[in-house]
């Protein structure tokens, strides 16, 4: 499903974010991303729905180039990805629930059907009472739950979640992580960078680990590996 | 597009007009004023090139005939030169009358008396020409004719006059032109600064799949909306404003000819309401542009 | 503040223009483009009544005397007429000049042959007044003098021009404020947008414990920067714009008095630049206003 | 040192973020502010520094009321308030320099002195290598230790730390907290929000939590208490 060659990616002022990394993650699959501080991990996301390209190496999607797409293109393999973002990129002057239809209306959905979707999906991440809230009137987790819910609300192909839960408690981080864990089961794959070390020492699942762009370590049923 | 699309990209435009509030009456306050400013040169260029023509074609040349010509030999001249090319309009002015009018301008009632009962003065015509520009070259035409004396019409104020007028037209031509392109540039950088406000919106908007033109439409309409208002406020000022100026100039200025050709208001009015929507629309289009490319 | 604190607020002034190039690039141009507007439309006006005060002041009264007037009462009217009050300068044309300019206009050399050797005109004098609006005053005290046949100054025509001029004032000077107005507006709302996509800066600043007038003074130094760079622009391109107008205009309209008063130009572009400055730095203070509340 | 009495904040909608909440907390104190998403903790904090009025009730910091403060004044309270926003809050075009040498310039301190303790300060976060970078440069833990940076770079009276490891990793956090320990035994009032509950465990120090608006529990040597 998705496979990356020697992949390397320098930003601007000679930083290595990522260097020659070369790994695939097959359809189906629940991927940790781990890693400290800056190792790359967001860079890593990024490259996957070609919010930025790689300097050198190539990324393939369901078999396809992603580097060699054209520009027409990119929607049509970002509506396949569904992204939790770091810092959650919520359209600022839209409510909550205009944000999570957004993603639906883009594929021009009919309207009944976006707004059973979209009820559906705030209830599972506990935001019916804040449908009608413009993000700056959200806490820190409703905000992040919102983000989550407009990720998953296409039911895409991928889900891409870069630390879904930072700002979420415990009770309801493991919430959002059942939820994962069922999308999965659906059969979407899931990769998930994330610091929470519990949460992945407690699955056992596939944990690739990133260091200073550097990839460290990939085990099939890993730990966090930093606490272990 | 599916028609349900469309739908959405109305909804989104006036929702986002309303929520952003403050941009929008900023913006569309941009609008009105430039465009009232264009509008309100353009009537005005307008009614000093009407003026202008009123007074050129106001321009005659003054035929004066030999002391001697008979008056049927006056008569048939008259007619020879109403045939003439470029000629519009000729009136015989007999010498009994041209006295008369001296005596006026003179303050001497009893002129013929004083110069002894004899009439001094010949016969003389008076000529229109069609082409005022071509004043001077019809006068060289009927200067030839037989029987005529000389030939005036004020070579050289009426030249003056023309090389004047020739340059308030340039000059209002100018003034038009420079104000177009200023209204252009300041609403095309209004705009900008406006979308610039919003840029993460549409980054945020690619990120999440869609495809340019699902962003765009609502832009464009919320633009192409901003742009009908402005435009329609600056038209409803300025033919409020101008009915009300004319009306003014006209009870001390009786005599001037002013534009009251409501076709060409109106055009002037439609003109100002479709450059604001299109400005509108396509200088949201250009904006948002560049972000676009993520 | 500190000595140290003015140079920060000046560096971090320049380096927020230089990061925000190309907003600072579009607020300088909208202040240039809006100020060259104005600056030109004040200096057309100002000739246009440069214009209308040359042609006033060429306005004069022909006082007919009786025919029969002495040579030298006509001397003494003259004099008795340049200690009146309200006129400027007399001239005396004597019956004979008055003669031959008439027979130059009429084509005939030999009127004085044609009318028996009688010279039918009286002498008449050309009488200027200080102020060409209070003509038709001076002119009823001349009518009352002794000797003096009848008075013309083509009423008619004079009382147009002057309401013609008049209204052209009026025009001129509500042109201008009109300009003014808008001019004021449009960067007031460019300014407030361009601070507007910055607002969330203004309010961090203000959480980490900044007073208002710290976070003031940068904004306010960069809006001076761009309201001086847009006004520098925009009168330097206007005095280079007018100096060679008018030397394209003077080759053709020889004849029309062009204000080149260089204090009067230089004083628009100084003030182009220091309106400039003060839009920049007052609107930049007004436009944070709103996200200092915080 | 700080003082609740009855506050109790309504957002526009009706929305209570905090009810009758009375607390006092005293100078020197280490606290820990816990509770579900959505609890009220930032609108605690928000209340603190004088981003936000509460609807009811009196704050009092070092005996004054901050309600009745005038506007002149609020500079002065929030200069003595280093706060890490849980959104980091970072000027976007200043570098990570800027943004920490900010909170200094704001107090005119000697341009030397704010060298010194911009580059001590960056070091102690482990930012060095990144100071010239523009916030949106930067990954999402770096974004969150360049807040810390400036909130602590003036040695306020009282530091507020919202949620301030929600993206750092364990060991990054580990060294973060150790900072705000040591800042702490210097004097320094701190409270700290936070989901980080092996932290809060780990520490034995006040703990108050929030749950809906209401202040559920205030222990002396508390936990996090949703694990526990
Ligand atoms: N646009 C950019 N320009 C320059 N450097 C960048 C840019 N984006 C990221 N970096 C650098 O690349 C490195 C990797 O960043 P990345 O965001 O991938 O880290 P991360 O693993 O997500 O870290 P975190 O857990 O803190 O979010 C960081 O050191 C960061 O400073
Ligand atoms: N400006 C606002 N307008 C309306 N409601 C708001 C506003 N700000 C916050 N709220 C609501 O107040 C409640 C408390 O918010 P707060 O940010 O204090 O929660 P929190 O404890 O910080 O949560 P988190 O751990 O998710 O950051 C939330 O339910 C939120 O929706
Ligand atoms: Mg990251
Ligand atoms: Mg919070």
């Amino acid at each position: 499903m998705i496979q990356f060659f020697n992949v390397t990616k320098i930003y601007k002022g000679d930083i290595y974010a990522l260097k020659d990394i070369t790994v695939k993650i097959d359809k189906g699959e629940f991927v940790f991303l781990v890693g400290p501080s800056g190792a790359g991990k967001t860079t890593f996301i990024r490259l996957l729905f070609r919010e930025e390209l790689p300097t050198k190496g190539q990324i393939l999607i369901a078999g396809r180039s992603i580097t060699r797409l054209r520009s027409k293109e990119i929607p049509f393999l970002r509506r396949n990805i569904g992204v939790v973002f770091q810092d959650f990129r919520l359209l600022p002057d839209r409510t909550v629930y205009e944000n999570v239809a957004f993603a639906l209306q883009v594929l021009e959905v009919p309207p009944k059907e976006i707004k059973a979707r979209v009820e559906e999906v705030l209830a599972q991440v506990g935001l019916s009472g804040r449908a009608h809230l413009f993000p700056h009137q959200l806490s820190g987790g409703e905000q992040q739950r919102t983000a989550i819910a407009r990720a998953i609300v296409n039911r895409p192909r991928i889900l891409v979640a870069d630390e879904p839960t930072g700002n979420l408690d415990p009770a309801t981080s493991r919430e959002i992580i059942s939820l994962l864990l069922d999308i999965n089961r659906l059969g979407t794959t899931v990769i998930m960078a994330t610091h929470a070390w519990d949460i992945v020492n407690s699955l056992k699942k596939r944990v690739i680990a990133l260091d200073k762009g550097r990839l460290v370590r990939d085990d099939k049923e890993g730990v966090y590996g930093y606490e272990a | 597009m599916r028609l349900r699309t469309w739908g959405y990209f109305f909804r989104q435009a006036f929702l986002s007009l309303w929520r952003n509030a403050w941009m929008s009456v900023a913006a569309s306050t941009s609008v009105a004023v430039t465009l009232f400013i264009l509008g309100a040169f353009i009537l005005l260029v307008l009614n000093i090139n009407f003026i202008a023509l009123a007074l050129q074609s106001n321009l005659e040349i003054a035929v004066f005939l030999r002391v001697d010509t008979p008056r049927s030999q006056a008569l048939a001249l008259k007619q020879q030169m109403e045939s003439l090319p470029g000629v519009k309009e000729v009136e015989l002015v007999p010498k009994e009358q041209g006295l008369k009018i001296l005596a006026q301008q003179l303050g001497e009632e009893e002129l013929l008396e004083a110069t002894g009962g004899v009439n001094p003065l010949p016969d003389y015509l008076r000529v229109r020409v069609e082409d005022p520009a071509r004043i001077g070259e019809v006068a060289a035409i009927l200067q030839n004719l037989p029987a005529v004396e000389k030939v005036n019409y004020g070579q050289a104020v009426v030249e003056r006059l023309l090389a004047v007028l020739r340059w308030v037209r340039y000059l209002g031509v100018g003034i038009i032109g420079m104000l177009a392109v200023a209204s252009l540039m300041l609403l095309m950088i209004t705009i900008r600064l406006a979308v610039y406000a919003r840029r993460r919106e549409i980054n945020i908007m690619k990120y999440v799949g869609a495809t340019d033109w699902f962003i765009r439409w609502p832009f464009l309409l919320e633009g192409l909306f901003i742009g009908l208002i402005g435009g329609g406020i600056a038209a409803g000022v300025l033919l409020w404003g101008y009915t009300s100026l004319t009306y003014k100039i006209k009870l001390s200025l009786f005599f001037l000819p002013l534009l009251e050709d409501n076709t060409v208001l109106h055009y002037t009015a439609l003109g100002l309401v479709g450059g604001g929507a299109c400005v509108g629309a396509v200088g949201s289009l250009l904006a948002i542009h560049r972000f676009l490319k993520v």
